[in-house]
């Protein structure tokens, strides 16, 4: 039922994150029949009278809390980030396909996420985590504006503690001290120990640093069957009905958000589309 | 999510008062309304008046005299929020047309003593002057929309209104183009919505009181009005109606009329 | 008795349908002539209908005249009843129970609509349907379809082009073609067709009827042609995604979104949350373009902010991106979009143009 | 200097409340003698005379009517009919009726706004009507409903209550049908009942004492209640026609103020409006609204400026019965309007607005469009009679507490309902240069 879809229902806010300026962290009770989701998906969360935006799941914790890291970006998230342990919001979900997780057992995995990109990402270092045996190496490449921007520091450098795994960050602009690098998290690339033949690799980020880093991955010889990337595209059901998050003809929404590289290339790198 | 009580101060300028009035005609809202929203300064409705700061400014009529522009800047100080409501607020009112002539013509044509006359050499709207956060269009205001608007701000939110082309609700609402139809020339491709499309509903084409819409192409419409055979100077005259002093409008206005000002 | 097949009869047994559809308690949906305009509307009287009447269509032009033999359709299409343009979905109150607004869902005839809003009505199955919207589906379950064919399109009409018509082929109850003043053809397509047409004093058609209205029919296909072909055109059309072409029609366009507006199948919508001064909120469905500014627009920016973008996203949806999407073409031919465009653009141009830019270069 | 004493006194009010538009009253008494009385104008002038030249004969009712967002049909009404006598042109008999029809939701509500929101309030001591529901609920819910009813007739008719957009020289853009009026009728006798309601309660307010001498001026047709049509008659027995009216008027400037003011011939200081019509034509008010008053014991003339507000209840209680009446005998004319030859020539017409004759006098060219303007609003007619009024009322103010005697100077002002956006643009009496 269409309506039956595009119902919020309420979930209680257990715990509030601050992760940087305008970015926090709300761990949520899903409303009873909530359907565990999968790395790489999102959940539509409302607020009362406010409106609803599409936010990706950024943990679910042993307790079954249900993370989305959320940056002000305007009319509502700006409301949401206001809201605080015990208030109740809406979601429906989770939407769409998520990140490739089963298909890179027994492979490395490449992640490359720009400021809020990394949200939809540690869900898929956590899966590596608690499955470390099943994956081969893990790099993570992170960049954000500047040091202060960057996520979940508090347990950021602990991921280069996992076994088998590659942490660099970088950062815009350093501000105080910065031991990291200074420029695009595409910088990052050349630095990494990458084997391209046997890595699958997965980008989030604003467009155009998703662009360049395909084609530094491109130069260091990954083919666009083991690139990833989730889309962001303006959506108003979450569901595939609305029309807004077409790309070509995908609907971002249930195509995706994750698409494989060389399922959308034709249409990704064209102006406008 | 309704907190404490929203100040809110109606101020008006160079206008006809009908915004304002359009306040007072939300008679099935008004009680209920003062429930979450106490009406500060309305000069219009109540003898009594509180002083600043105001939650919500509404900001009637465009800046045309001297003592107008220090009170907006004033009003402009005092509000958290401060909303340019109607044509006059939002792209100078009908009296902007105004502008296109020399101030002293003007005063002269209307005043036996235009000496006692004060006033700026544009009728201006308010965002000309200072900071405007919102912008509630119309001539009037939509009363629709103004609740709208209102109720969003006490939940908490931006207020939100689509900004997009009148034809789109006048689609929505079942209405038969007036240009295709009946050939009648109608601002509708490139006014914002928001009235609910009454003139062409009324069979007549839009004359423009909503202002260009978000990404309006009068350019546009201006050439397929003269490509059906309008003259320059009637489709310079369409344009040049309650909203003609906005920008885009005031472009093809200029560009029909041959670089006039 | 009737059963499938053809039969042929006077005038007067079209009255003799309408009014069976009116006693078995349909409300009846057909042209009506409305100042100027022929309408979709509630019609309580076959009178109503405007046999006799014709309209002249062209790129931004519409007009009627008494006197002429066929109508064809107006600016309104099904899908303004069965998928609304405004339909408030529901309300939450402040404990988040959810309340729903009182609709009826009255069983209702399309009387007389042309065979490509018919195909818009399958190609709503498919998108609509598909996806569930149950209140799409309540009307659609309880919906009679009769017929007009085509015996002469209109100027803006393309849709032997595009396969839907100028003969609806099937998804009708009953399918008739005026032949000439008083010899009408019917032809069953459900069993409700045939139960309602066995009512009618009708006889299987003759030979001679028969061939007169085949030619008619063939006559007609050749008139609702478009420039183009639909072979390859999904393929054609995306070689075509950086054609010059799309800037240079959307130099005229005004972004007004009328022609999402008109079009029988765009499906687009916004959803309007607002809150109640109760504490409560409303949720509303409203018809959206991909014309409009605000569709592609993210916070971060517009993914198509340009209006040459969005005139190329419409055209390629309607043709290629929808076949992938549905496995249908997203338009039926029925040329809303041109007579109903202010600015006259004529989108029959707009592909044969982009084609022939592609195959100019060697693609295709 | 400010004193309540009982030789002098002295009022500033530069920001009057619950008018429409911007003005102020001062007011000087010493020595037990009025130095001054200024109603100061100071609403921002929009030059409309400058705007109107050169647009085109049909624009002119639209960009009129926003000189005034209050009573906007009244331009669009004066400016339509002065135009329809230049091209020689006369609507169908129904379009007239749907114009009465509109008219009267106008009366309603304009009359309502001012009874309840913006008058009533003085006569109990409110700083507004939003503090008086929880005395006066029920009176404050019926004008609510009146002025909603009022509001919608405006809007079936022209499509939103403030800048009603259907009509047009020579008739309206379309036909309205009669499917789309009736309606209205179903909370017609509702309206009749909460009418005659507001009618009592004004008729019960405590009533300051008060004798107005002046005259009173209004339009009049020995038909119907003037609205549209009539010839102008005075209380002092005068009748003429509105194409002379300028003839039986003089006009003067005071440097204080941007608005113009009008005397009748004479230097006699006069009234418009809803008294000044009851008084002149209360013979021709419906028969149910004529047993009412006469129950509430009100005999015409009224001749107390505080009770305008009766007569504007009676009005209100006449437009719902007349309303009725329309409706129903509405049919849908042939056309929506009729188009005259565009020719040159000049002409005038009056109506009656909410607060009085409004008098719009035009030229146009052989092209149609308006070579010269002229306007005179009601306020400015009133304008002489507001200051009067309180000169009369400088004795009684001696001997009040100042809090008081501003609160009635700025009642005798509100009596009057004056628009003051209206007023300030009026139109000189010369001709408009190329
Ligand atoms: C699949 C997906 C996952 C996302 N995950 C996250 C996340 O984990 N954390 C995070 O902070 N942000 C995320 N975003 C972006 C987030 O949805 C937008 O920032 C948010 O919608 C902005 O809404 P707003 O009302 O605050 O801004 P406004 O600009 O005021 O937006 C108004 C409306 O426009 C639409 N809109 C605007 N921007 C976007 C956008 N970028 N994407 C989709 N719709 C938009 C929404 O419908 C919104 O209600 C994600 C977006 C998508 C598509
Ligand atoms: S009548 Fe005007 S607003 Fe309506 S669709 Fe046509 S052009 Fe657009
Ligand atoms: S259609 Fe245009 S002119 Fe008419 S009311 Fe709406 S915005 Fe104003
Ligand atoms: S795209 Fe145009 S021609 Fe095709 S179905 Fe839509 S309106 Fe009709």
């Amino acid at each position: 039922m269409v309506e039956g879809r595009l119902i919020p229902k309420p979930a209680v806010i257990e715990d509030v994150v601050d992760e940087a300026p305008n970015v926090r962290t709300f761990y949520l009770r899903m409303p009873e029949g909530y359907p565990e989701p999968k790395p790489g998906q999102f959940n539509e969360l409302y607020v009362m009278g406010v409106g609803e935006v599409p936010i990706s799941v950024s943990d679910v914790t042993q307790e079954g809390l249900v993370a989305h890291t959320v940056r002000v970006a305007g009319r509502v998230t700006e409301v949401l980030a206001e809201a605080s342990v015990g208030d109740v919001i809406g979601v429906r979900g989770p939407y769409g396909k998520g990140w490739p997780v089963e298909q890179a057992v027994g492979k490395d995995v490449l992640i490359v996420a720009g400021g809020i990109g990394l949200a939809p990402l540690r869900p898929v270092i956590r899966h590596i985590e608690r499955n470390r045996a099943k994956y081969g190496k893990l790099t993570i490449l992170y960049g954000a504006r500047a040091p202060r921007h960057l996520l979940y520091k508090y347990e950021l450098e602990k991921y280069a503690s996992i076994p088998n795994t590659e942490l660099l960050l970088s950062v815009d602009k350093a501000e105080g001290p910065w031991e990291g690098h200074v420029g695009f998290v595409t910088d990052l690339i050349p630095k990494a120990d990458i084997d391209p033949e046997r890595t699958i690799a997965m980008i989030c980020g604003p467009e155009i640093m998703m662009k360049f880093t395909i084609k530094r991955l491109y130069e260091i010889g990954l083919k666009d069957n083991q690139i990833y990337l989730s889309l962001e595209r303006r959506m108003r059901c979450g569901v595939g009905l609305c029309g807004h998050c077409q790309m070509g003809p995908y609907f971002v929404c249930k195509h995706g958000p994750v698409f494989p590289h060389w399922f959308i290339k034709k249409y990704f790198w064209v102006e406008q589309i | 999510m309704m907190r404490r009580k929203l100040k809110v101060a109606v101020f008006k300028f160079a206008s006809c008062s009908g915004c304002q009035l359009q306040i007072l005609n939300m008679e099935d809202e008004l009680l209920t309304l003062t429930d979450a929203v106490e009406f500060t300064y309305f000069l219009e409705a109540s003898r009594a008046t509180a002083p600043g700061p105001y939650d919500v400014a509404f900001i009637e009529g465009s800046i045309s005299t001297p003592e107008q522009e220090e009170l907006v800047r004033r009003v402009r100080e005092e509000s958290r929020i401060l909303v340019a409501m109607g044509a006059c607020a939002t792209a100078g009112g009908i009296q902007a047309l105004r502008n296109w002539l020399r101030l002293d013509d003007v005063k002269r044509a209307v005043y036996p003593n235009p000496e006692w006359v004060k006033a700026l050499e544009h009728s201006k709207p308010v965002a000309e002057v200072v900071k405007v956060d919102y912008e509630l269009r119309g001539c009037p205001v939509s009363k629709e929309r103004l609740l709208s608007f209102i109720k969003q701000v006490l939940v908490g939110r931006k207020p939100y209104l689509r900004r997009e082309a009148l034809c789109m609700d006048c689609r929505r609402k079942g209405n038969v183009c007036v240009m295709v139809a009946k050939g009648i020339p109608c601002l509708g491709p490139v006014v914002q919505e928001g009235c609910g499309a009454i003139c062409p509903t009324f069979g007549r084409g839009c004359y423009g009181c909503f202002g260009p819409s978000i990404d309006a192409r009068p350019e546009a419409l201006a050439s397929r009005l003269r490509e059906v055979g309008m003259k320059d100077r009637d489709v310079a005259r369409l344009f040049k109606g309650f909203t003609g002093w906005s920008e885009k409008f005031r472009k093809v206005i200029n560009e029909l009329e041959g670089g006039a000002r | 008795m009737v059963s499938g097949g053809i039969y042929s009869g006077k005038f007067g047994e079209l009255r003799k349908l309408f009014n069976a559809l009116r006693l078995r308690g349909y409300r009846v949906i057909a042209p009506k002539l409305e100042d100027g305009v022929i309408r979709l509307k509630e019609v309580t009287s076959f009178d109503e209908v405007p046999y006799g009447w014709e309209d002249i269509q062209a790129p931004g032009k519409y007009s009627v005249r008494e006197g002429g033999k066929h109508f064809r359709h107006g600016p309104d299409a099904p899908k303004r009843i069965l998928y609304p343009p405004r339909l408030e979905l529901f309300r939450l109150r402040p404990d988040w129970s959810v309340e729903y607004p009182k609709e009826r869902f009255p069983p209702t005839a399309l009387f007389a609509i042309k065979p490509c809003d018919l195909a818009s009505i399958s190609v709503m199955d498919r998108v609509q349907g598909g996806i569930g919207d149950p209140y799409y589906l309540a009307l659609r379950k309880k919906l009679i379809i009769i017929v007009e064919n085509c015996v002469e399109p209109g100027a803006t009409c393309f849709c032997s082009t595009m396969g839907t018509g100028p003969e609806a082929r099937d998804g009708f109850d009953i399918a008739y073609t005026r032949l000439d003043d008083n010899l009408v053809v019917f032809r069953p397509g459900s069993d409700l067709g045939v139960e309602l047409l066995s009512e009618l004093n009708i006889e299987p058609a003759t030979d001679e009827v028969l061939r007169k209205y085949y030619d008619a029919l063939k006559n007609a296909s050749l008139k609702a042609k478009a420039p183009f072909e639909l072979e390859r055109l999904p393929d054609e059309l995306e070689l075509g995604l950086n054609s010059p072409v799309f800037k240079e029609v959307a130099e005229r366009c005004f972004g007004c979104a009328g022609c999402n507006m008109v079009c029988p199948t765009c499906f687009c919508f916004d959803v309007i949350d607002e809150p109640e001064l109760d504490g409560g909120a409303v949720r509303v469905r409203v018809w959206d373009g991909c014309f409009s500014y605000t569709y592609a627009e993210v916070a971060g920016g517009n993914f198509r902010k340009d209006l040459w973008a969005r005139y190329r996203h419409w055209v390629l949806h309607k043709f290629a991106y929808w076949v992938r999407q549905f496995g249908v073409f997203g338009c039926v031919g029925c040329g809303r979009c041109i007579t109903w465009c202010p600015a006259g653009i004529d989108l029959r141009e707009t592909i044969k143009s982009v084609v022939e830019w592609v195959r100019s270069r060697g693609g295709g | 200097m400010t004193g309540n004493g009982r030789e002098s006194l002295e009022i500033r009010v530069s920001n009057l409340a619950r008018v429409e538009g911007e003005g102020g009253v001062y007011l000087k008494v010493s020595g037990g003698r009025v130095e001054y009385v200024e109603v100061h104008i100071h609403e921002a002038p929009r030059f409309f005379e400058a705007i109107l030249k050169g647009r085109h004969y049909l624009e002119v009712p639209d960009i009129t009517a926003r000189i005034c967002g209050i009573c906007p049909l009244a331009y669009v009404m004066s400016s339509s009919r002065a135009m329809e006598k230049i091209l020689g042109i006369k609507p169908h008999e129904e379009v007239f009726k749907l114009r009465r029809i509109a008219y009267l939701g106008e009366w309603i509500e304009s009359h309502v706004l001012h009874i309840a929101l913006l008058h009533a309030p003085d006569f109990l001591g409110y700083d507004s009507a939003l503090r008086m529901v929880e005395e006066h609920g029920d009176f404050i819910r019926d004008s609510l409903k009146l002025k909603a009813w009022g509001n919608r007739v405006l809007e079936v008719v022209g499509g939103r209550p403030v800048h009603p957009v259907v009509f047009r020289v020579g008739g309206t853009y379309r036909i309205i049908r009669r499917d789309e009026l009736l309606p209205l009728l179903k909370r017609v006798e509702e309206m009749k009942r909460r009418a005659r309601r507001v009618l009592e309660f004004v008729a019960n307010l405590p009533m300051p004492e008060f004798r107005q001498d002046i005259t009173y001026v209004s339009l009049r047709n020995d038909v119907r209640y003037p609205i549209l049509e009539g010839d102008v008659v005075t209380s002092d027995g005068e009748r003429f026609k509105e194409e002379d009216f300028e003839k039986h008027v003089e006009v003067e400037q005071a440097k204080y103020s941007n608005s113009l003011r009008y005397r009748l011939s004479g230097g006699r200081p006069y009234c418009v409006g809803p008294l000044a019509r009851f008084n002149l034509n209360h013979d021709l008010l419906a028969p149910e609204v004529k047993d009412k008053l006469a129950e509430l014991g009100i005999k015409a003339p009224l001749k107390n400026a505080f009770q305008s507000i009766i007569a504007r209840a009676a009005e209100v209680y006449h437009a719902v019965v007349e309303l009725d009446e329309l409706i129903t005998s509405y049919r849908e004319p042939p056309q929506p309007y009729v188009e005259g030859e565009v020719r040159e020539g000049e002409a005038a017409a009056i109506t009656e607005a909410p607060r009085g004759m409004l008098y719009h006098r035009y030229r146009i060219d052989s092209e149609g469009f308006v070579r010269y303007a002229n306007i005179v609003a009601p306020t400015c007619q009133n304008y002489v009679a507001m200051e009067e009024d309180i000169r009369r009322l400088a004795p009684n103010l001696l001997t009040m507490p100042r809090e008081k005697a501003q609160w009635v100077v700025e009642q005798a002002i509100r009596n009057y309902d004056p628009c003051i956006s209206c007023s300030v643009h009026f139109i000189r009496l010369h001709i408009i240069n190329d």
